[in-house]
């Protein structure tokens, strides 16, 4: 079966829109999906969920979130921390406060909130560009984290300040809670982020993606032809925000079960996210999957390597662990600056014309 | 994808490695990497010295020898659930979290595969509460505990009378920081103390603004629940103040070698919490010997007999007798992590067992139960002597005030017990 | 004069004086950004390195001594000698123009021409390398600075002043630390000027921070103007964690500075010396006045951390250009 | 006082109508600096109007001011028939203007097809969560303008590169997709500034026809701005002419040809 798009021909705008036009890539697309629906959930365990999967299908959703606002609409946001956080407390004081509605309405509501916080967020974004803008999102940051800390009502006036996730069950399977099964867990953080995936695509390759692209190749002539900047930015800060609020809430109520706010959501989670867009590819949903994969199985990986396999000690193969993930970063970016999605879509490309390079 | 299909093949082989049957599985979720670095290698090396210790010694516990699983969390509570689940399935015996964000997250996840965690002096102090918290111990003493005896130590020195006394708590503004205000306020409507709170904001490098009104509201004593960058700053900054020393309180995580050296000579007199005494016990020169020398130091030996150190190894000390009980309930070597709890329930630690075991008055006398997995809540308080650069302790174990604090911890454990849906009881 | 009023100005003044703590780390930023585009995120690490270095050469550590040890299964951990404070600064200094060559010669030469966004992400790799380099090199245990630098309140000023105010006014206190930072820093301040205008390597990085193009075509070499601004942001970052250092130790957390950082640079401009020290002086009060009025007695405190970032915030909304910049002017 | 114009034709035989834009008194100044100084000229509907001067003129910045991109200090703007408030540039688009820019404007990080897609968003309605989901309303939506896509890329021979990151393009291509994705717009007036800027003659000659062809067959009303004389004079119907932000001519390309003022402007001589 050779790679090709020889001889696949597009009757219709539609079959040449398509997501992936290649007929390979489609089969490829479907066995994914296959084996993640399919299979995964019957083999994997409590190590596998709690260790790589379910982080990874998180991240993975934030890192779309993330990659709409800075890699589709250019602005750098390091509010990421901030807005997970937002997402998990109103995921939460929505599991307390309406026990009998269903945790799959709660977590959309929290994506909802944490849109609508996000987009005040965004406001400044008409003012202030780049940089500064990034580190104008910090504010964000610190002041969310801050305000979840003080403001005891967040955590329904619990002396430890933590919040902790009570059991909730879809179709009568436990998600939350201590007796969750790792498929169940698995499971709920896949199909969120298999409809978020699709949802990012859609939007973003239709006109109000088009709209985000535009203002972040060059505002001034996206204005110029037609693009309304308040509604394109905000608007992404939305989307953004509302992605990062669903893995904020996934985060909190799937994942750790407790959590608190400084330590869950510092600024590190607002880098991390960051990191795996850039890693991954700005602007590229495969990108953000590649990122979040990346940065989620590397540092497991080194520590099986170090700990397990050379038998060196933890805090040595912890030290070394950075220095590798450090250098491996600056080897990828000077090998290819935009990111694993690009190297695969130039593997791809070469694999197009293998064995016939030129 | 691809890449993660590969990543995961290859862990899968490594995982494949399957658990050693008949062995005593005591991970160590340490953190000697990160900002909290300090604070963690020197527990870490005394927990770990005191188990190879016992291997090298006694063969283990029982004739049951321990295996070591160490693993790396950098204090990161993501790392901490990567490394509970890498570790359980090795079938560990017994979680000592090491950090109250992990201990959140290993409540639940513990209680629902049955393995012990023993929390001392950190994690969530309504876990005292046995019938709520069945996995959960948090003996000798909780944070709850540390503030009572912080305040009886200045009822103490003060005749009995704290009557209009200006008391500041200086938290790092986090759930841990301010875990002690809802027993100080309590103690201060009934001791008669004005208690002013001062938040630092994470990570506590810049502490100026506190410092400054400390030094306007001249509270007669500081109180500190530091951590981290934090403490050393404090104390620096205390001292630069002028603020006496001897006046300045800090809790069990704010009072270790490394919290005062910074500061120099300028931190003599700065006094804190302990739950266990910090001396020179016979069983430090066995680790020496038996452990240190014969190659098996868990770091690299510096740090033996330091607080964190002592604790460390005080914490291995109270794990290994829970087994030790359990097995002579059980009948068995071969413990599993529930006969493990069963030993804990029924830990009873005395003068004589400390003496016997080479560690004289390294804590309080206590006796757990299932009603109260929290133990006798005692802590000390030992004073920074910056000429010897040694923390001597100026007291004896000192009892908090229970009937202050078992009506919060009732309190508080009934409100998990009601979000969570657990009906109260003994195993 | 109230008490009230006289620690207002108290806490000005120290506001003042921490603000010189915040420009000297922001002075780093501004040094490789203003002559190559690279918002250096490393700047903080760079700090900590840089202080991990000079305690570990004073006090003749080994360096990688545990990883040495655990490959080799030696013990050892000092070579036997101290090394005296200067001399020490001046091999710290060496080891930092090294990195600064290394940098350039293996990353950065190699992303010439990259997008922004880019060079950040490699700075952010570089943090992480240098992070874990410093740890392996040093160890990850609180160090503590003996350089002998003056700490505590000045009793000379707290006498001077007490009579200002009532019985309830305790003089001013102003850390004795605080007042050599704050001369260290304009003095070099004033190095970095002098250096700039009256050095032909001066002037040299600043045709290179005007026009990069300009400065090539005139026979400038971009490489050794990037070396050297790398050695110059290795010798603030020196500077500003051996300050940071002598208050906490120096330990992992000195690489947070940078987080304080920020928002100076926000307010002072990326690009701008003066605006980092102006910057940096705003910051430093207005944090510390917030904290004071408002955010000890209403909002329980805590608020500085969120408050310099809300203040630069609303300052750029305001003046998008920042403190010295000109007045941006769109065109197509 | 809206003066009506009667239609004429010119004399390749196109009709050239009412006034569709008409400046009345513009100033606009930068600080200190009058960039313009009170312009007033018309555009009509259908012709071919072009904007001449030496560098500095104040002919961009006459285009900025048409596109909504600087709002002048003094006069007014005219836009079919009613007069127009001071508008953000996207709403100026929205009624129908459209424009290329003198230092290529492209999105570089889209490919041509989604450049010229960028012109019809203006056309395109569908609301966030109907897209979120495609299938059906949006869908259906971007199917209906990529037709109309379609046949400009026909249209400006650029169907090979549809697929192409416009960032990879030569210049001359990228002027071409400029021109494009405004003409997707369907735009009445459409503003060409500079458009065969740094191009040979080929490239010129191709370009020409190009602007001729549109102005053609979709009766589109061009104002553009041009150096070169040869092609301004052939293509244009009339011309104003800039220097120093004034007006120093106007009216068919032969009666500026004659204007004293016009060929001194050129030829350099000095102000008094």
């Amino acid at each position: 079966m050779f790679y090709r798009e020889a001889g696949d021909f597009k009757t219709s705008y539609e079959a040449d829109s398509q997501t992936f036009p290649i007929a390979f890539d489609r089969y490829r697309y479907w066995a994914v999906l296959a084996i993640a629906f399919l299979v995964i959930p019957f083999v994997i365990n409590d190590y596998w969920v709690n260790a790589i999967f379910v982080p990874f299908l998180i991240y993975a959703i934030a890192a779309i979130g993330l990659n709409i606002l800075t890699g589709y609409c250019g602005q750098v946001s390091l509010g990421t921390g901030g807005f997970m956080a937002v997402g998990a407390y109103a995921c939460y004081k929505l599991m307390t406060g309406f026990p009998d509605v269903s945790i799959v309405i709660h977590i959309i509501l929290a994506g909802g909130i944490t849109a609508a916080v996000g987009a005040a967020f965004g406001l400044p974004s008409l003012r202030i560009k780049g940089f500064y803008l990034a580190v104008a999102t910090l504010a964000a940051q610190f002041f969310l984290v801050w305000l979840f800390n003080k403001v005891s009502w967040f955590y329904n006036y619990s002396a430890s300040g933590q919040i902790n996730a009570p059991e909730r069950f879809v179709a009568g399977v436990a998600v939350t809670g201590p007796n969750t099964a790792p498929w169940a867990q698995y499971m709920i953080c896949l199909v969120f982020l298999t409809v978020c995936a699709l949802l990012a695509r859609n939007l973003t390759r239709g006109t109000i993606g088009r709209s985000w692209m535009a203002i972040r190749d060059m505002d001034i002539a996206a204005e110029i032809i037609g693009v309304n900047p308040l509604k394109a930015k905000l608007t992404a800060f939305a989307v953004s925000s509302f992605f990062i609020g669903i893995s904020g809430a996934l985060f909190f109520a799937v994942y750790l079960g407790a959590v608190e706010v400084g330590e869950a959501f510092g600024i590190q989670k607002s880098f991390l996210v960051l990191f795996m867009i850039i890693i991954g590819g700005l602007g590229s949903i495969f990108g953000s999957f590649a990122g979040a994969a990346f940065l989620v199985v590397l540092p497991v990986a080194l520590k099986v390597i170090g700990v397990d396999w050379l038998d060196w000690p933890t805090d040595l193969v912890a030290h070394l662990q950075l220095v590798i993930v450090g250098a491996l970063i600056m080897f990828f970016l000077i090998k290819e600056p935009h990111g694993l999605a690009q190297l695969w879509r130039v593997t791809k490309e070469k694999l197009r014309l293998w064995p016939f390079p030129y | 994808m691809k890449m993660k299909t590969l990543a995961a093949m290859a862990l899968a082989g490594a995982l494949a490695t399957g658990p050693a049957m008949a062995e005593l599985v005591m991970p160590d979720l340490s953190y000697r990497t990160g900002p909290y670095a300090a604070g963690g290698t020197p527990f870490s090396d005394g927990y770990q010295d005191y188990l190879n210790l016992l291997n090298a010694r006694d063969g283990g516990i029982g004739g049951e020898s321990i295996r070591i699983v160490e693993c790396e969390t950098g204090y990161n509570t993501e790392k901490g659930v990567e490394c509970y689940e890498s570790t359980k399935g090795e079938g560990a015996l017994i979680y000592q979290p090491l950090s109250t964000g992990i201990t959140y997250q290993l409540i639940p996840k513990a209680t629902a595969d049955g393995i012990p965690i023993h929390t001392m002096g950190y994690g969530r102090t309504s876990a005292a509460n046995g019938e709520v918290f069945n996995w959960v111990f948090n003996y000798p003493a909780n944070y709850w505990d540390a503030a009572s005896v912080a305040i009886n130590y200045l009822l103490d020195e003060n005749g009995g009378d704290l009557n209009g006394k200006k008391i500041a708590l200086v938290y790092h503004n986090s759930a841990y920081g301010k875990e002690p205000i809802r027993t100080l306020e309590e103690l201060s409507s009934m001791h008669g103390f004005e208690l002013s709170q001062l938040a630092v904001d994470h990570p506590g490098q810049e502490q100026k603004s506190q410092w400054l009104q400390i030094r306007r509201e001249r509270p007669d004593y500081v109180l500190m629940w530091g951590w981290g960058v934090m403490n050393q700053v404090a104390v620096q900054e205390a001292a630069n103040i002028n603020f006496p020393m001897e006046n300045f309180i800090g809790n069990w995580w704010a009072g270790a070698e490394h919290d005062v050296t910074p500061a120099g000579a300028a931190a003599n007199g700065y006094k804190s919490l302990n739950m266990n005494r910090v001396q020179d016990y016979p069983v430090l020169e066995e680790i020496k010997t038996l452990v240190h020398d014969a190659g098996n130091a868990a770091g690299d030996g510096s740090n033996i007999g330091k607080v964190l150190y002592v604790r460390g190894m005080y914490a291995a000390m109270l794990a290994a007798e829970a087994i030790a009980k359990a097995q002579d309930i059980h009948g068995t070597a071969a413990v599993t992590p529930a006969m493990v709890r069963d030993g804990m329930e029924a830990l009873e630690i005395t003068n004589a067992r400390m003496t016997e075991l080479g560690m004289e008055g390294i804590g309080p006398e206590f006796s757990v139960s299932c009603q109260n997995h929290g133990g006798a809540g005692q802590g000390l308080v030992q004073q920074w002597n910056a000429a010897d650069g040694v923390w001597e302790p100026l007291t004896d174990f000192i009892a908090p005030d229970a009937s202050v604090i078992a009506p919060l911890i009732a309190e508080d454990s009934a409100a998990f017990a009601a979000e969570s849906g657990i009906t109260p009881g003994c195993l | 004069m109230s008490a009230d009023f006289l620690y207002g100005i108290e806490v000005i003044i120290n506001g003042l004086m921490a603000g010189v703590l915040y420009a000297l780390v922001a002075l780093g930023f501004v040094l490789i950004f203003k002559a190559s585009g690279i918002f250096n995120y490393a700047q903080g690490v760079m700090a900590l390195f840089a202080a991990l270095t000079l305690v570990g050469v004073m006090e003749g550590q080994v360096p990688f001594s545990h990883l040495i040890n655990a490959v080799f299964g030696t013990e050892i951990h000092h070579f036997g000698w101290e090394v005296p404070a200067l001399l020490a600064i001046l091999l710290t200094l060496c080891i930092m123009i090294a990195f600064a060559w290394a940098v350039q010669y293996f990353v950065f030469r190699h992303l010439v021409g990259q997008e922004p966004i880019i060079l950040f992400m490699a700075t952010i790799g570089l943090a992480y390398f240098l992070e874990g380099v410093g740890d392996l090199m040093w160890g990850s245990d609180i160090k503590t600075l003996a350089l002998g630098l003056p700490q505590g309140g000045s009793m000379a000023v707290e006498e001077w002043t007490a009579g200002l105010g009532g019985d309830d006014f305790y003089g001013f206190f102003i850390d004795k630390l605080d007042m050599v930072a704050t001369v260290v820093a304009l003095l070099l301040v004033a190095g970095l000027v002098g250096f700039a205008q009256y050095t032909k390597q001066g002037r040299a990085m600043r045709a290179v921070a005007d026009d990069h193009q300009a400065a090539l075509s005139v026979g400038i070499s971009l490489n050794f103007i990037w070396v050297l601004v790398w050695s110059l942001a290795g010798l603030v970052a020196l500077v500003a964690g051996v300050m940071w250092g002598a208050k906490s130790g120096v330990q992992f957390s000195l690489s947070l500075i940078a987080l304080k950082a920020l928002p100076v640079l926000m307010l002072g401009g990326f690009t701008s010396i003066p605006g980092a020290i102006v910057g940096g002086l705003i910051i430093g009060v207005g944090e510390k006045l917030f904290e004071y009025t408002i955010g000890a007695p209403f909002l329980g405190g805590a608020t500085e951390n969120w408050f310099a970032y809300m203040l630069a915030l609303i300052f750029l909304v305001f003046r998008p250009q920042g403190l010295f910049g000109e007045r941006i002017i769109e065109r197509v | 006082m809206k003066d009506t114009v009667v239609p004429y034709t010119t004399p390749d035989g196109r009709t050239i109508g009412d006034v569709l834009m008409d400046m009345r008194g513009i100033t606009l100044r930068f600080g200190g600096v009058e960039a313009i100084k009170n312009i007033s000229f018309d555009i009509r509907e259908g012709e071919i109007r072009a904007i001449i001067g030496p560098n500095g003129a104040g002919k961009s910045s006459m285009l900025n001011v048409i596109s909504g991109f600087y709002n002048p200090q003094d006069g007014e703007v005219w836009f079919r028939g009613a007069k127009r408030p001071p508008m953000k540039p996207f709403q100026v688009a929205r009624q129908g203007i459209a424009r290329t820019f003198q230092n290529i404007a492209l999105f570089e990080g889209m490919t041509v097809l989604d450049n010229v897609m960028t012109g019809r968003l203006t056309h395109m309605k569908t609301g966030m969560f109907a897209q979120a989901l495609w299938k059906g309303r949006a869908e259906r939506e971007e199917t209906e303008n990529r037709e109309v896509v379609e046949r400009i890329i026909d249209f400006l021979e650029i169907q090979a590169i549809r697929k192409t990151p416009v960032g990879r393009l030569p210049y001359g291509l990228k002027k071409r997709v400029e021109l494009a994705r405004a003409l997707a717009a369907e735009p009445k007036l459409l503003l060409l500034d500079e458009p065969m800027a740094g191009m040979n003659v080929e490239e010129k000659e191709d370009m020409s026809r190009f602007i001729l062809d549109v102005n053609d067959e979709f009766g589109t009303t061009i104002a553009l701005i041009e150096h070169d004389m040869g092609v301004v004079m052939d293509i244009s119907d009339r011309v104003v002419v800039m220097d120093y932000g004034r007006k120093i001519g106007d009216g068919t390309p032969d009666e500026v040809r004659g204007n004293q003022e016009v060929i001194d402007a050129y030829l350099g001589v000095a102000h008094d």
